[in-house]
């Protein structure tokens, strides 16, 4: 059998058996079969590893069957195991099985966990779909199923309507990005008569089709990886979205899905190489991303809101890497993103747990004594993040700025500030949960408690990778035989990514200005909340509400675009569709009727009326003939 | 195959006498006899083999030499009666009988209208069969309506058939043009028409197949019929009746008046995607659930309308498999406001919520069909979406743009239906309520369908494939004489 | 007018005579008296049926007409004692309208004479007109329908029994009436 | 016959008969006395039937076709005259009237 | 001829044998009678029997029955049939009543066959005089009455009319056999400028027959008519004297076909306005029967425009739609008067009948569906080839009746709407009488003439 299928066939067995029969089997088996099943997965993509890692052209190809055959024109369900796919399912299925356990427990109280497990695995396997298919319309496929499952996940408690109005919203802001990709595809089809990337892209690689078209291509996918990435201006939906359980934001919204934009343009690298136009505008919608984002975050007291936001800059940092065509950087960035992100969402689950579904930070502080792991293993997720030397986000971040720096100086320094504010608002985040004073009030310090061990693992796990992940694309003036991943990644790629070597003075200046940005960080939300105990909830200046309210983007978008269509509807069905439209039809009823009543007047019972209409008749009869000869 | 037609209508006589076993005895017949009809005529193996568009089965004289009674088959037609046979024993079966015991003969008489229809291959026996499938839903919405059904019913009745009236008005001019007044498919096919006189034999035909499909601006009837009609009611017109002015459109007007695509085709392009915006938009804001999926219908069929009539081959496949797949969601969405109703009294969003909590399965099995609305990928609506906006897009890339609105609007205007009626917390009229399970089982049937055409939708594109492609053929060539 | 020039006076008086009894049957107030006109009338018509070589018909005319039609017509008015000036007559508008359309149809039908001419040319045929002839032609061509007004006879004679006779019913109230 | 007549034509005949014709049409439009419109058909009748012994003289018909219609027309008109005159008794004796313009019991509602 | 030999004899022999019995036991006879006449001349049309052995007396081709008109006469008297039987009997002895409809079946039947001017004029006389007594048959009714005047003296008038016209087809042709009328004209007459005397002639003589089929403008006394006569009497007037008046029409037209194109420019708007007009007040119409008559009118414009094309070679169109049309209000007409007792003449009298009698509910519909010409009935075939013939010639005449029969459709289905009412007071119990099979015998041979027309070919 063949390993892609296997891989994706672990998952889907287990959305089957615990949606179909999963009210009745017991809890344990229901989460444990989950966790099982992705894990197998993941061991079965490692099996493979050195197969692919033998040789730059192996890669395992499954051809399943003909989807869809339009006279020749063929739609396969076809997918492949390539450098790229199996470094993001190792991503995939590997945190997949971390946050899987995390959730045994995480969800132990829940009536049925075997619902979420089956959505987290139907999860799992449409990212692998999406990651694994070796066409842009298999990743479609993914690509709309994970937006289905973030919609199932997000709206969990569907209970609660808020929930489910951010899930429709998550969904739809999909589907805007949807739309764009697939005119994209559209117009690939329609100009290389495939979607296969093997047909596809070694075309454009080559040269044919003129930069106009490359750059309308480039354009269409990304607004769809805009749509799945968060990115301005359809960001507003991922913050909402943390109204899923935590784990749901940790896999999904942390590490996984909301990379697949990043996935998707390193996919088609060699289109963007020839693209520069639809570049630059990556970068800018990056940077711009990055920047508001992490001030947004700057002023949020719920403690997923904040990650969120975090969430949201950084994946403007990775699109600001590919913008300035730093490919493998991106990828990295999402590799040690996923590592400290879900570690930090895990721990912020944790936190939630230990302080009984509470999510407000003003309630919490000084939590580090209640719960150790957490606190330790938060602190590494944050100075990951945040960009404390030699830890895994310090060497990603530090390589995005360096390729920004050698490419536009405004940029760069933008990106300096954003990434200043990122430590400041994490380092914010971390004193106000777990240092200072005690702030609850409906609860007391003494009922805080530290997670089990299946909650606790994940974390640990999770930590070391986000320590240590930087090992995995060492920059080349440590090693200068190049990163792993550059090495690892570098020959798939078309058009030849050309590493920037600057002289080391450069390089010594910028890991000087990043370590200052995260020292200033560090100091300045220290000086605020810790020195001057500076509450949360505090009076806010005119910028700090507008921060807060997150610079009232959700109120504009209600008001320029939902309110106005529904206002349409409105009238289009009252107004046109019923008065005007049925009316005018059916008032040929009425108007007949009318006629007909006129008819009183000439058959009204007297029989003299009625031969002098006869005669009148006759004679006009007769005249007109006599016109006519 | 003709005993499609006269089982029907033997078996509407038998349970017109009555008897409690009525609706199962019907399913089992109208499901049964049509696998032995569909398994044992090697016809069915031709139609679906053979690159032959629409060869004939059947030939009689029927009234005189000109009219005869013939019945045609193809891939295309085949796929519309497997629809037909399929989704009428699901209506039969998702109707309580013994609350409308007229319902099931007249169904079951439609059921042989709508199997002629198809298959028809004489242009008098189509409008025959045409009016013949009228005449039972309209007798149903008059009888079993819930309100103002007279006004209603006369009103959809009489707006159809000034449409059928003027696609009769075109028969009969090709007709006289046609070699000694001959009505056959074929004659009627090879009559050569100026542009003019082919505009206006067109004219005749998009009006009757605007109406039924419904276009845009000739949609008038359709809201309130589906609103007020009995819910089997919805499902005939919305799941199968619709589908015979999209097939109209394929098999009579492209053919037929080929010279005047090139003056209608930007009309019509232009009234389909703007009724696949204008239903959208306004189905957003419906209360009552059937309406607002009549108004999403229409944004459906536009979209179909829109690629049928992009003449490209992705498009006659997409409209074809869509117009399979529309039936089977459509019906499906409306058998899931049937039992809501019957259940809980009412269909109106404000009033329902939290259905969920109680009937799990009920509510996967909506979801499912929703999503296959929404045209989710590996549930049945996306294959179908996927080709008609692509061969849109091959048409042009505006009209594919605005059309493709419609997969963020339904999916808008689906999730709130969805969320309003099942999900968030219950109220008063939905408390710990449990829907029985035997009304489940029609949507298990079209769930059936949705999960294996969304997996592997190439299985019901072979039976239609060949033809189709004839079809294109016949088609170009026609125009081709012209141009 | 050149119409009547060279017009033979007796034909000319006969058909002022005409015109002139058909004026005053339309009318006269008086019933009676436009039988009597009526009759009257008839009498010049068969003087017209001598000029034009139909003796026997003229004579046929004197006796069904003037004879028995108008004998029965006179009859039911005395019946109906309608024999005085019972009729309101109508307003002068009503006349307009009826004169106007009459007058239109008369309009109508001698202009489309006069556009053409009619030119039948006079055949000098002797005795059409005799009863002889008439007898024949009544015995062999026109046997059919000569046959056939027997049907005609035995519907009207059965429908005026029917409409005639009075019932049990109403018995009372036919006394009263006649 | 007499040779005075023979500057007649047949077109005097046909104005004569057409004139005759309108007066009764008049009649008939302006009386309302039942019987008095009974009699001005017969006036119209009689047009006809002068009209037809005109063109038979004219064409010099052997068959004399035009007097056999004559013949026939008489013979009508009786059998109407006898059913009609039974009808106006009937309706005087249930409504006193022979005026028809109070026969407007019957019309559009 | 023999039809009308039988129906004559026979009607006068029930006249003397039935004088004081009551008219209910006649009707049998009767209706036997006129069901013997029918057989024998549908099976002369067919050439099965030949009765020419004793019509050899007849000396001239005044009268001659081509083959459709033979059948059309066996459908005249199926209808009489029909009509003298499913009416129920007035309370009265003697069959006088029925003896006229006969007598007057007599003069249709004559007027199909009627080749000669005179025979024609004796066939509307014998028609229309027996009707003028009918309508007033119920003599205390002083509706009866007012419509009985009212007929008489229109019709009259229009005996007047149609008299000038042929007196001056006579003038004008110098013959009084259709056929021979245009031959007698010269050469040149033929191609050119036909004489105004016969075209004057022509007009009139039309103005007298579409008073007999109530075309629009000379249709007023029709509506009256109906609504005062005695229902069967209305039904009889409806169907035999449409049948009979448009194939003489025909018959007439047939001889004219030189001159087609120059009648058809003033009997098109003729007959566009009697559909449209006919259909539109149609619409208005409180009373079921007025509203019948109405469009009975509009079915007259339809035949109209297919007289508008040379007729001689699908004369056989005109007998299928007759038939269909007379099936269907025949049938209307017996339920009208079946519900219509009280006083409430309007749709409402059908208020749930479907429950209480499901075979009249069934009739119903169907003879609807017939009048209405939708599919699976024989209106459906005989309004589709009426249209065909006809649309070569009058193009847009059919394309108006066709929004015509459009509109007909909103007032035809009037009565569904209280139709499945769940009725408060049932209206009798359903029973199986020999009316309910003779009933049953229509509705199928609508529904089997309408799904297997292959019959009708054999028929005409």
């Amino acid at each position: 059998m063949n390993p892609i299928a296997l891989i994706l066939f672990f998952p889907l067995l287990g959305f089957a058996v615990n949606g179909i029969l999963g009210s009745k089997l017991p809890k344990n088996v229901a989460s444990w079969l989950g966790t099982l099943m992705v894990l197998m997965s993941f061991i079965v993509t490692l099996g493979y590893l050195n197969q692919i890692a033998s040789d730059v052209e192996n890669s395992i190809k499954w051809n399943a069957y003909t989807f869809l055959n339009i006279d020749g024109l063929l739609f396969k369900a076809s997918f492949a195991l390539d450098r790229l796919s199996i470094w993001m399912t190792l991503i995939i299925t590997g945190i997949g099985t971390l946050i899987h356990l995390y959730s045994i427990s995480y969800m132990d109280h829940d009536k049925n966990p075997a619902k979420f497990f089956a959505y987290l695995n139907f999860f799992i396997f449409n990212m692998l779909l999406l990651v694994l298919g070796s066409n842009f319309l298999m990743m479609f496929f993914g690509w709309e199923g994970v937006g289905l499952c973030s919609y199932l996940l997000i709206g969990f408690w569907y209970q609660n309507p808020s929930y489910g109005h951010a899930a429709r919203k998550a969904f739809v802001m999909n589907r805007i990005g949807d739309l764009g990709l697939l005119l994209g595809m559209f117009l690939i089809i329609k100009n290389y008569g495939s979607l296969e990337y093997a047909d596809v892209l070694p075309a454009i690689a080559q040269g044919n089709g003129g930069t106009v078209l490359l750059t309308s291509i480039g354009i269409l996918l990304f607004i769809g990886a805009m749509g799945k990435s968060a990115q301005i201006p359809l960001f507003t939906w991922l913050p909402d979205a943390m109204a899923g359980p935590t784990p749901v934001s940790a896999l999904i919204h942390a590490a996984t899905m909301v990379t697949a934009g990043i996935y998707l343009v390193i996919r088609c690298q060699a289109l963007y190489s020839l693209a520069p136009m639809a570049q630059e505008l990556i970068l800018w919608i990056g940077l711009a991303t990055a920047f508001i984002g992490a001030l947004i975050g700057l002023r949020q007291n719920d403690i997923k809101k904040v990650l969120a936001y975090s969430t949201v800059s950084q994946l403007g940092f990775m699109f600001v890497a590919l913008g300035v065509g730093a490919y493998t950087t991106a990828l990295f960035h999402v590799t040690t993103h996923a590592f400290f992100k879900a570690l930090l969402f895990l721990g912020a689950g944790s936190v939630i747990h230990g302080v009984h579904e509470r999510q407000d930070i003003s309630v919490m502080g000084g939590l580090k004594s209640k719960m150790p792991i957490t606190y330790v293993t938060f602190l590494i997720g944050t100075l990951a993040i945040s960009g404390f030397p030699l830890l895994s986000g310090f060497f990603s971040k530090d390589e995005i700025l360096a390729n920004v720096f050698h490419h536009n100086i405004f940029a760069y320094i933008v990106l300096v500030f954003s990434a200043l504010l990122t430590a400041t608002y994490m380092f914010r985040l971390l004193f106000l949960t777990f240092h200072g004073t005690f702030r609850g009030s409906d609860y007391s310090l003494s009922d805080v408690h530290e997670s089990n061990w299946k909650m606790t693992v994940p974390l640990i796990v999770l930590a070391v990778l986000s320590v240590f992940g930087g090992l995995l694309n060492l920059p080349h003036y440590i090693m200068h035989s190049g990163g792993l991943l550059s090495n690892w990644l570098n020959p798939t790629f078309l058009i030849f990514e050309n590493p920037i070597h600057a002289e080391m003075s450069t390089e010594i200046v910028l890991i000087s200005i990043a370590i200052g940005v995260f020292l200033f960080g560090l100091i300045y939300s220290r000086n605020q909340y810790i020195t001057k105990g500076l509450h949360p909830e505090s009076p806010q200046s005119g910028m700090g509400n507008v921060l807060k309210n997150k610079f009232y983007f959700d109120e504009f978008y209600d008001k320029a675009i939902v309110k106005p269509i529904e206002f349409l509807g409105d009238i289009l069905f009252s107004l046109f569709d019923t008065l005007l439209l049925y009316g005018a039809t059916f008032s040929v009823h009425p108007i007949l009727r009318f006629v007909g009543q006129l008819n009183r007047k000439i058959q009204n019972g007297n029989i003299e009326y009625y031969l002098i209409y006869m005669v009148g008749a006759i004679a006009l009869l007769l005249g007109l003939n006599l016109l006519l000869a | 195959m003709e005993l499609l037609i006269i089982a029907p209508l033997v078996l509407a006589l038998v349970s017109a006498l009555g008897s409690k076993w009525n609706k199962w005895l019907s399913v089992a017949f109208s499901l049964v006899g049509f696998a032995l009809i569909a398994i044992n005529s090697n016809s069915v193996y031709r139609a679906i083999n053979e690159k032959n568009a629409f060869f004939n089965i059947v030939d009689m004289p029927w009234l005189g030499e000109t009219i005869h009674f013939s019945l045609g088959l193809d891939g295309i037609t085949f796929v519309l009666l497997l629809l037909t046979n399929i989704l009428i024993p699901v209506i039969v079966l998702s109707l309580n009988s013994d609350k409308s015991p007229a319902m099931i003969p007249l169904i079951l008489f439609m059921q042989a209208g709508l199997n002629g229809v198809f298959m028809a291959q004489d242009g008098i026996l189509f409008y025959l069969f045409w009016e013949l499938a009228m005449i039972p839903i309209y007798f149903i919405t008059l009888i079993y309506s819930e309100r103002d059904s007279f006004a209603t019913t006369i009103r959809f009745f009489v707006y159809t058939f000034v449409g059928s009236l003027a696609m009769l008005a075109s028969l009969i001019y090709l007709g006289s043009k046609s070699v000694n007044g001959s009505f056959a498919y074929n004659d009627l096919y090879n009559v050569q028409l100026g542009l003019r006189e082919s505009i206006w034999v067109g004219a005749g035909f998009l009006l009757a197949f605007a109406v039924k499909i419904p276009l845009f601006p000739f949609h008038v009837w359709q809201p309130n019929t589906y609103t007020y009609a009995p819910a089997q009611g919805s499902m005939l017109l919305s799941g199968i009746m619709l589908k015979m002015g999209l097939y109209g459109l394929l098999r009579w007007y492209f053919p037929m008046a080929s010279e005047s695509i090139d003056f209608y085709q930007p009309i019509i392009m232009t009234l389909a995607v703007i009724g696949v915006i204008y239903g959208a938009i306004i189905a957003m804001r419906q209360d009552d659930m059937k309406r607002l999926i009549a108004y999403s219908s229409l944004s459906h069929v536009g979209l179909i309308a829109a690629g049928l009539f992009a003449l490209n081959s992705s498009g006659f496949m997409g409209g074809i498999l869509q117009m399979f797949v529309h039936g089977v969601n459509v019906v499906g969405l409306f058998i899931a406001v049937h039992i809501i109703e019957r259940n809980y009294g009412s269909r109106s969003l404000n009033e329902l919520g939290g259905i969920a909590k109680n009937n799990k399965a009920f509510s996967i099995l909506f979801f499912l069909v929703l999503i296959g609305t929404v045209a989710a990928p590996l549930t049945n609506g996306f294959p179908g979406e996927f080709l008609l906006l692509k061969s849109l897009f091959d048409y042009s890339t505006t009209y594919a743009i605005f059309a493709g609105l419609t997969i963020i609007l339904c999916a808008v205007y689906m999730l709130r239906m969805f969320q309003f009626s099942m999900l968030g917390e219950e109220t008063q009229g939905t408390q710990n309520k449990h829907i029985p399970m035997i009304e489940l089982l029609p949507l298990f049937i079209l769930a059936f369908f949705v999960i294996s055409i969304g997996f592997f939708p190439q299985w019901y594109m072979d039976i239609f494939q060949n033809s189709t492609k004839g079809l294109l053929n016949i088609i170009s060539n026609a125009k081709g004489v012209l141009s | 007018m050149d119409v009547f020039s060279n017009l033979p006076l007796p034909f000319l008086i006969l058909s002022f005579l005409t015109i002139l009894g058909a004026l005053y049957v339309v009318t006269s107030k008086n019933p009676v008296h436009s039988v009597l006109a009526l009759i009257l009338t008839f009498f010049t018509i068969s003087a017209h049926y001598v000029l034009l070589n139909a003796q026997f018909l003229a004579i046929v005319n004197l006796m069904v007409y003037a004879g028995a039609i108008m004998v029965l017509f006179l009859f039911v008015l005395m019946l109906l004692n309608l024999n005085k000036e019972s009729e309101p007559i109508k307003s002068n508008l009503w006349g307009f309208a009826a004169a106007i359309s009459a007058g239109l149809l008369l309009l109508v039908l001698t202009a489309a004479f006069q556009t053409s001419g009619i030119a039948v040319m006079k055949a000098n045929a002797e005795g059409i007109g005799l009863v002889k002839n008439l007898g024949r032609v009544l015995m062999t061509e026109y046997l059919v329908p000569f046959e056939l007004t027997g049907i005609l006879f035995v519907s009207a004679m059965v429908g005026a029994v029917l409409l005639g006779k009075r019932d049990k019913n109403d018995s009372v109230k036919s006394e009263e009436t006649l | 016959m007499l040779s005075i007549f023979h500057s007649l034509e047949i077109s005097h005949y046909i104005y004569l008969s057409t004139v005759l014709f309108s007066i009764g049409l008049f009649g008939v439009l302006f009386r309302r006395n039942a019987i008095i419109l009974l009699m001005c058909i017969e006036l119209m009748l009689n047009a006809v039937n002068l009209l037809l012994a005109a063109f038979t003289e004219y064409m010099g018909d052997k068959q004399a076709n035009g007097q056999m219609f004559v013949f026939f027309i008489m013979v009508v008109a009786a059998a109407e005259a006898a059913v009609g005159l039974a009808i106006i008794v009937m309706v005087y004796r249930n409504t006193r009237k022979t005026d028809v313009s109070f026969l407007d019991q019957l019309k559009d509602s | 001829m023999i039809a009308i030999a039988i129906v004559f004899f026979g009607a006068l022999a029930l006249l003397f044998l039935g004088i004081n019995k009551e008219e209910k036991q006649l009707q049998l006879a009767s209706s036997l009678i006129l069901g013997i006449a029918g057989l024998a001349v549908f099976a002369e049309s067919k050439s099965m029997i030949s009765f020419d052995a004793l019509f050899a007396w007849v000396p001239s081709s005044m009268i001659a029955f081509n083959p459709t008109a033979q059948v059309i006469a066996a459908v005249m008297a199926f209808m009489a049939m029909i009509i003298v039987n499913i009416f129920p009997a007035v309370k009265r002895k003697g069959m006088d009543i029925i003896g006229l409809m006969m007598f007057s079946l007599c003069g249709g039947i004559l007027m199909l066959g009627s080749q000669h001017l005179v025979v024609l004029f004796l066939g509307i006389e014998i028609l229309s005089i027996p009707l003028f007594v009918l309508a007033g048959s119920d003599k205390d009714n002083l509706f009866g009455n007012e419509a009985s005047l009212k007929y008489f003296l229109m019709g009259a008038f229009s005996t007047a009319i149609f008299l000038l016209g042929a007196a001056f087809l006579y003038g004008g042709t110098g013959t009084m056999y259709f056929h021979e009328m245009l031959l007698r004209l010269s050469f040149s007459e033929h191609f050119g400028e036909f004489p105004v005397l016969v075209k004057t002639g022509l007009i009139l003589v039309s103005v007298g027959l579409l008073f007999k089929v109530s075309a629009i403008p000379f249709h007023f006394w029709s509506p009256d008519v109906y609504e005062g006569s005695p229902n069967r009497i209305a039904a009889f007037m409806a169907i035999i004297v449409k049948i009979a008046g448009f194939a003489a029409f025909a018959q007439l037209l047939s001889a004219f076909a030189p001159m087609q194109t120059w009648y058809a420019t003033w009997m098109l708007p003729v007959s566009i306005i009697t559909v449209l007009g006919g259909n539109i007040i149609a619409l208005v119409q409180k009373s079921y029967k007025r509203m019948l008559a109405y469009s009975s009118i509009s079915h007259a414009g339809y035949l109209l425009l297919f007289l508008m094309q040379p007729i001689q070679e699908n004369i056989r169109v005109l007998g299928i739609y007759l038939l269909s049309y007379g099936l269907g209000t025949a049938i209307l007409f017996y339920l009208f008067d079946k519900y219509a007792q009280g006083e409430d003449k309007s749709v409402t009298i059908f208020s749930g009948i479907s429950k209480s009698q499901p075979l009249d509910a069934l009739a119903l519909i169907v003879a609807t569906f017939t009048v209405a010409g939708i599919p699976s009935t024989i209106g459906f075939i005989a309004k589709y080839q009426l249209f065909t013939s006809a649309f070569p010639s009058v193009k847009w005449g059919v394309l108006l009746a066709l929004i015509g029969s459009a509109i007909s459709i909103s007032y035809y289905f009037k009565p569904f709407r209280v139709l499945f009412n769940s009725s408060s007071e049932v209206k009798g119990a359903f029973s199986i009488t020999w009316k309910s099979v003779c009933l049953l015998g229509a509705v199928l041979g609508m529904l089997i003439l309408g799904i297997f027309p292959i019959i009708l070919n054999w028929i005409f």
